[in-house]
């Protein structure tokens, strides 16, 4: 952590934000046609694509649930998302990340309406620039509802985080790499249930208390975006 | 009976019989076409390309290594695609698989053989280190001719991508100097069936060809060839397929310039 | 009709309605916990902890090699999990999965961000050689709460870990030097139950849970958090499970010291 | 490319041949017990061994086709058939190749004879000096005739070229390496149709139309050669 | 070989043994509670655990003996049970060791009792100080008795070695670095019937029976050792 | 009811109780054995060896790598073995398998412990550079006895190798310098069938055999042991084996003297 570094000044953040502010939002939804959903988010500079495939048959038979379906997230970064050139294939990073991020949808979906069936997400970042896994369930989100995938409500995500000791909303990579703390969330707004939490850094119940605030308010923003993505492309199909 | 998908091909092949397509196209006649460039903010160049419901997205990333041993004073190209499940409910996770081994391999030599890149000016210091120019070609969504799609993705790519600074060991990516593509390899696939030639075919027309055949050139000169498919051509047959391809990829190149 | 497992199931979730748990415990109670160092003769530190029938064994090695370029005058730690086919019928061979992967970086963060590890005086020289501090976790029963006790067992095994020897390249294990740990994060997983919270699930009860929470904690703070599992956690929720947590967290520490 | 080197003089190339000859050949079907059928092949230096199972079952099911048999192809070079030695197992290059030989091989076999099966053709190169594909190809194709599986012809294949600004056939591994073309081929020399083309270099049309001329006639000289090795087994077995 | 070492002095071993000598013993019965059976076995520094599933079902399917069941074994070094971390993962000894596994214990089960099954053999070493393979065999061999598999007899290993051209039992770490044979066996010592047998070094046959014998007579016993482990977890399940 | 593989196993196994084989070999004797060696152009040494219609080719190749810690000043050896499709319809691609890893295993040891090959001749700088000596099977026609036939194929090969020349850096393979081996380790396996023993069994032999014992041989001393599939042998049956193997592979080795 380097010290000198200032990455706030009179409450504002590096890129002019406050500590409650949200980088930018874009969101489109339907943007695929071989899936059965799909989705786009972006986040400042962080951008991924998610693409839903099922409910479908799940193969070896043997892993089928008699009683309901399963949902499978594959997340992952392209070779040219980040900085120096990454290897094609799962890291162990991204392994974390898909098994979080299944834990994060599957509440929402009514699974036990697909006994033996997978939903299978898949997400790939284009660009990272810190929130990646927020942003990329974000477009999951969006893929999942565009799919006709029954849910009992979206899923949206964002991170607080801490830096210079003031908890913050949404950190980009500089603040990232220099912050304390980094929570990444994600909640079905429509019952207030967090249903990813994952945080790194050295904090206390407190303060988490703040980060958490912060955060359930950005998820709520970030719901906005994903409805008016949906309303639109419902809108087109009419 | 037949199943859906039988159905559609059955309708394309008649379709291209009477000399049409099944989405009205002619038949030597590309989908609507877009390439923008710039899409991926950490790569040193990107482009994402649309042939009708097919789409790619190719980054460019550089980064420092060793030479090779029989060209200790030249800069590494390097071609992979990824054909992941997200494009098509056909495709798994893993490795690349044959398929994606001959997309990426295909578009390596087309940059390779004409000479696209400057790789004799992308040596540092000669056997210890050379620039790596990454190409990564990643497919999004699968409705058929991903060969030129991506081919035409990767050199939009290249000729809008800046080459970092290098200092101290360090890459520095702050700094965007120039680098220059000398020449556009365009890959064109012409496919025949029955006894016509179409361009550009798609997801259910590629099941139905007796065959392709992906040409690439440069303004001046053929670079690469691959016959694709199962089916076989005759010597004049190709003759025909080079001067179409030719033509047509000239029309590409005129997109991305 | 059920078959066995699921009438096991419906009792754990009976059970816990009623404020207890099948095997007769208290909500808030471990089942017996067991932790044996210097179990490993060959490891420099070693623990093998019991939390009921689920048994972990875990080894530290040290060994020398190139620092990460951007900690050229820092030690690496490495955490490796190992949920292998000896544990549990539904494991299989093979490189990590997913399940194995969160469990070991679950436990690497809880010692990475709680600096429990003294890295920058593993340096032997700068951007050349520094120590390699290699966790590995090897799962040999599974009964349930993998997670707390092998994060219990890497905190023992590092506490009696001592460090070898190094002269001109090579490593003396003979030799045995302190290595001090400076914080014992300890991780705790509570699971809700309809309006009920656990901790220390057994496998079946890992099954009927709502949702979990690892959150670890050192003597004074809140180091990591992983919430497991499907359901979701109201804010207060959280709030609650944090404190009760620290408070069983505390417990495990006293077993370690 | 050295420009030194003199791979032409005269209208000889450093073995000798002039622009259109092969090198010499030898084939021979039959050569292993296990398998179905079974070909060697060599040209030059580059030698070969193809062996073929099958038509059998496809596992696992789910890649069975209902209306047709499939062909898969395995090629491989052994670790000691290049100058350093190859590591083992499939290169890049090893699966493109398999690849192509299945568009070279598939149309040849009447594969709509065999539903839910598949054939699979397995090429070694036992030592490469150039043209391994051709010859791999011609080693196949003796095996699959050797196995008896039904065909519309005899597949041969061998590369034409480009050196010193000549088009020439069949390159060796020196002619290959300072060549400024390799234009590897197969065709069915009953129909006339090319079914494997590749091509490497810079050239137009008119040279294009040349060298498929040279390579053409090259692989109907293969065909003779794979034909008199058939031929010897068959009055071998009566 | 270092010459100066004197791994003997007046018929005593590194450690006080005689050359007749086995390290010390301990043994355990059912100390997992998911396989079906499992054990513990140490001799001196030198220590291992085993797990057993089944008889259960094979897959995939058309692996599957009409006849007769298989047992398969899995041999594996912990990480952290040799001087230099070793990689998580089969290596090529792990999977030798394995195979040879399989033949020591196959023959002793009455496998022709469960056509279509798999028995599933998993030997992990916590610490290697030489006879690993002995050691994880004598795990798996009451890992086996406490599933209740019937068998024909119990398997009982330990090795033999020469050192300073004399022969000797049990060789321990040291011993076997600047030893110069080195020769593991196991053996159901109901039958006399040697079911394992590896040999490295430099010997004649004369030599080999002398080590032979002494291996045996060690068998025997690791035999008793092994036996009151399973009575003792009998009686304790009474 | 009987299928046609255990009508052949039941007569194999009738025939050698009457003390003959299916082939009409005696119990002792080898089928027919070719060796031809420089089989392959590009290898340094090699050898394509049948016994009977089991068919290996084994190929030598040197280069040039770092030496082992442990001897700074040796060539390193290196044995592989790949048993893929094309030798049986049951062998699958992918990397050696146990029965391929045992093959190259059993072989690599005969070479090493008898100190055939001089490793110690093999430095070209101590600790830094030393000669690779790669030996790779490659199994192409599976009828049983792969072991010896690879084995013998392995010193028939490293008989005839050339060492190349290597300055600067450079392996020169255009020159050709002798390798001498020290000893010529012979593997011979001997089956036992009832109270029979049996050598060079065949494939369906080998399914019908009560245990097998790969024994190899030098000149004067034996080197190696492995007992292989499922049965057991009695200690005296075992000194038996071991002279029988002695006397069989002196036939061998001079197959290829």
């Amino acid at each position: 952590m380097s010290k000198d570094k200032k990455l706030l000044k009179d409450g504002k953040r590096i890129d002019g934000r406050g500590i409650g502010d949200l980088r930018e939002m874009e969101a489109e939804a339907g943007i695929f046609k071989r899936a059965d959903g799909s989705g786009y988010f972006r986040m400042g500079g962080t951008e991924a694509v998610a693409a839903v495939f099922g409910p479908r048959e799940l193969h070896p038979k043997h892993r089928q649930k008699p009683k309901r379906g399963i949902l499978q997230c594959r997340y992952n970064l392209t070779p040219f998302s980040v900085e120096d050139r990454k290897r094609p294939g799962p890291s162990r990073r991204g392994k974390e990340i898909g098994k979080v991020s299944e834990g994060a949808l599957s509440s929402t979906v009514f699974l036990e309406e697909f006994p033996t069936a997978t939903i299978d997400v898949y997400m790939e970042v284009i660009s990272a620039d810190a929130g990646t896994r927020c942003v990329a369930l974000n477009a999951a989100s969006i893929a999942l509802a565009d799919a006709g995938v029954p849910m009992r409500g979206l899923i949206s995500a964002c991170a607080a985080g801490k830096i210079e000791d003031t908890p913050v909303l949404d950190l980009k990579g500089e603040e990232d790499k220099d912050g304390q703390v980094d929570l990444p969330i994600a909640m079905n707004v429509d019952t207030d249930e967090i249903t990813l939490l994952q945080m790194d850094g050295m904090t206390d119940t407190e303060e988490m208390d703040e980060m958490l605030e912060l955060a359930i308010k950005g998820c709520k923003k970030v719901a906005e975006k994903q409805r008016e993505a949906l309303m639109k492309t419902f809108e087109d199909s009419r | 009976m037949m199943d859906i998908t039988e159905i559609e091909e059955q309708a394309a092949l008649d379709k291209i019989k009477s000399g049409k397509r099944l989405d009205g196209r002619d038949l030597k006649k590309f989908r609507d076409i877009k390439v923008e460039t710039g899409v991926a903010k950490k790569a040193e160049g990107s482009a994402r390309v649309t042939f009708g419901d097919s789409k790619v997205i190719v980054g460019v990333k550089f980064g420092v290594g060793h030479p090779f041993p029989d060209t200790p004073d030249e800069g590494i190209l390097m071609v992979n695609a990824e054909l992941g499940p997200m494009a098509s409910p056909n495709f798994e996770s893993g490795p690349p698989g044959k398929e994606a081994t001959e997309l990426s391999r295909v578009i390596d030599r087309g940059l390779r053989e004409s000479e696209a890149l400057p790789l004799e000016d992308l040596c540092i210091e000669e056997g210890e280190e050379v620039w790596k120019v990454m190409v990564d070609i990643h497919i999004l969504d699968h409705d058929g001719n991903l060969m030129d799609a991506s081919a035409l993705g990767a050199i939009a790519a290249l000729m809008e991508a800046k080459i970092p600074g290098y200092e101290d060991g360090k890459v520095l990516r702050e700094e965007k100097h120039d680098f220059k593509i000398r020449r556009t390899p365009i890959a064109c696939t012409v496919a025949k069936v029955g006894d016509r030639y179409i361009i550009d075919p798609s997801l259910v027309e590629e099941e139905i060809v007796d065959g392709m055949v992906t040409v690439t050139w440069t303004e001046e000169e053929l670079c690469s060839l691959q016959k694709r498919g199962n089916g076989g051509f005759k010597k004049d047959e190709l003759i025909e397929i080079f001067e179409l391809a030719r033509e047509k990829s000239d029309e590409l190149r005129k997109i991305i310039e």
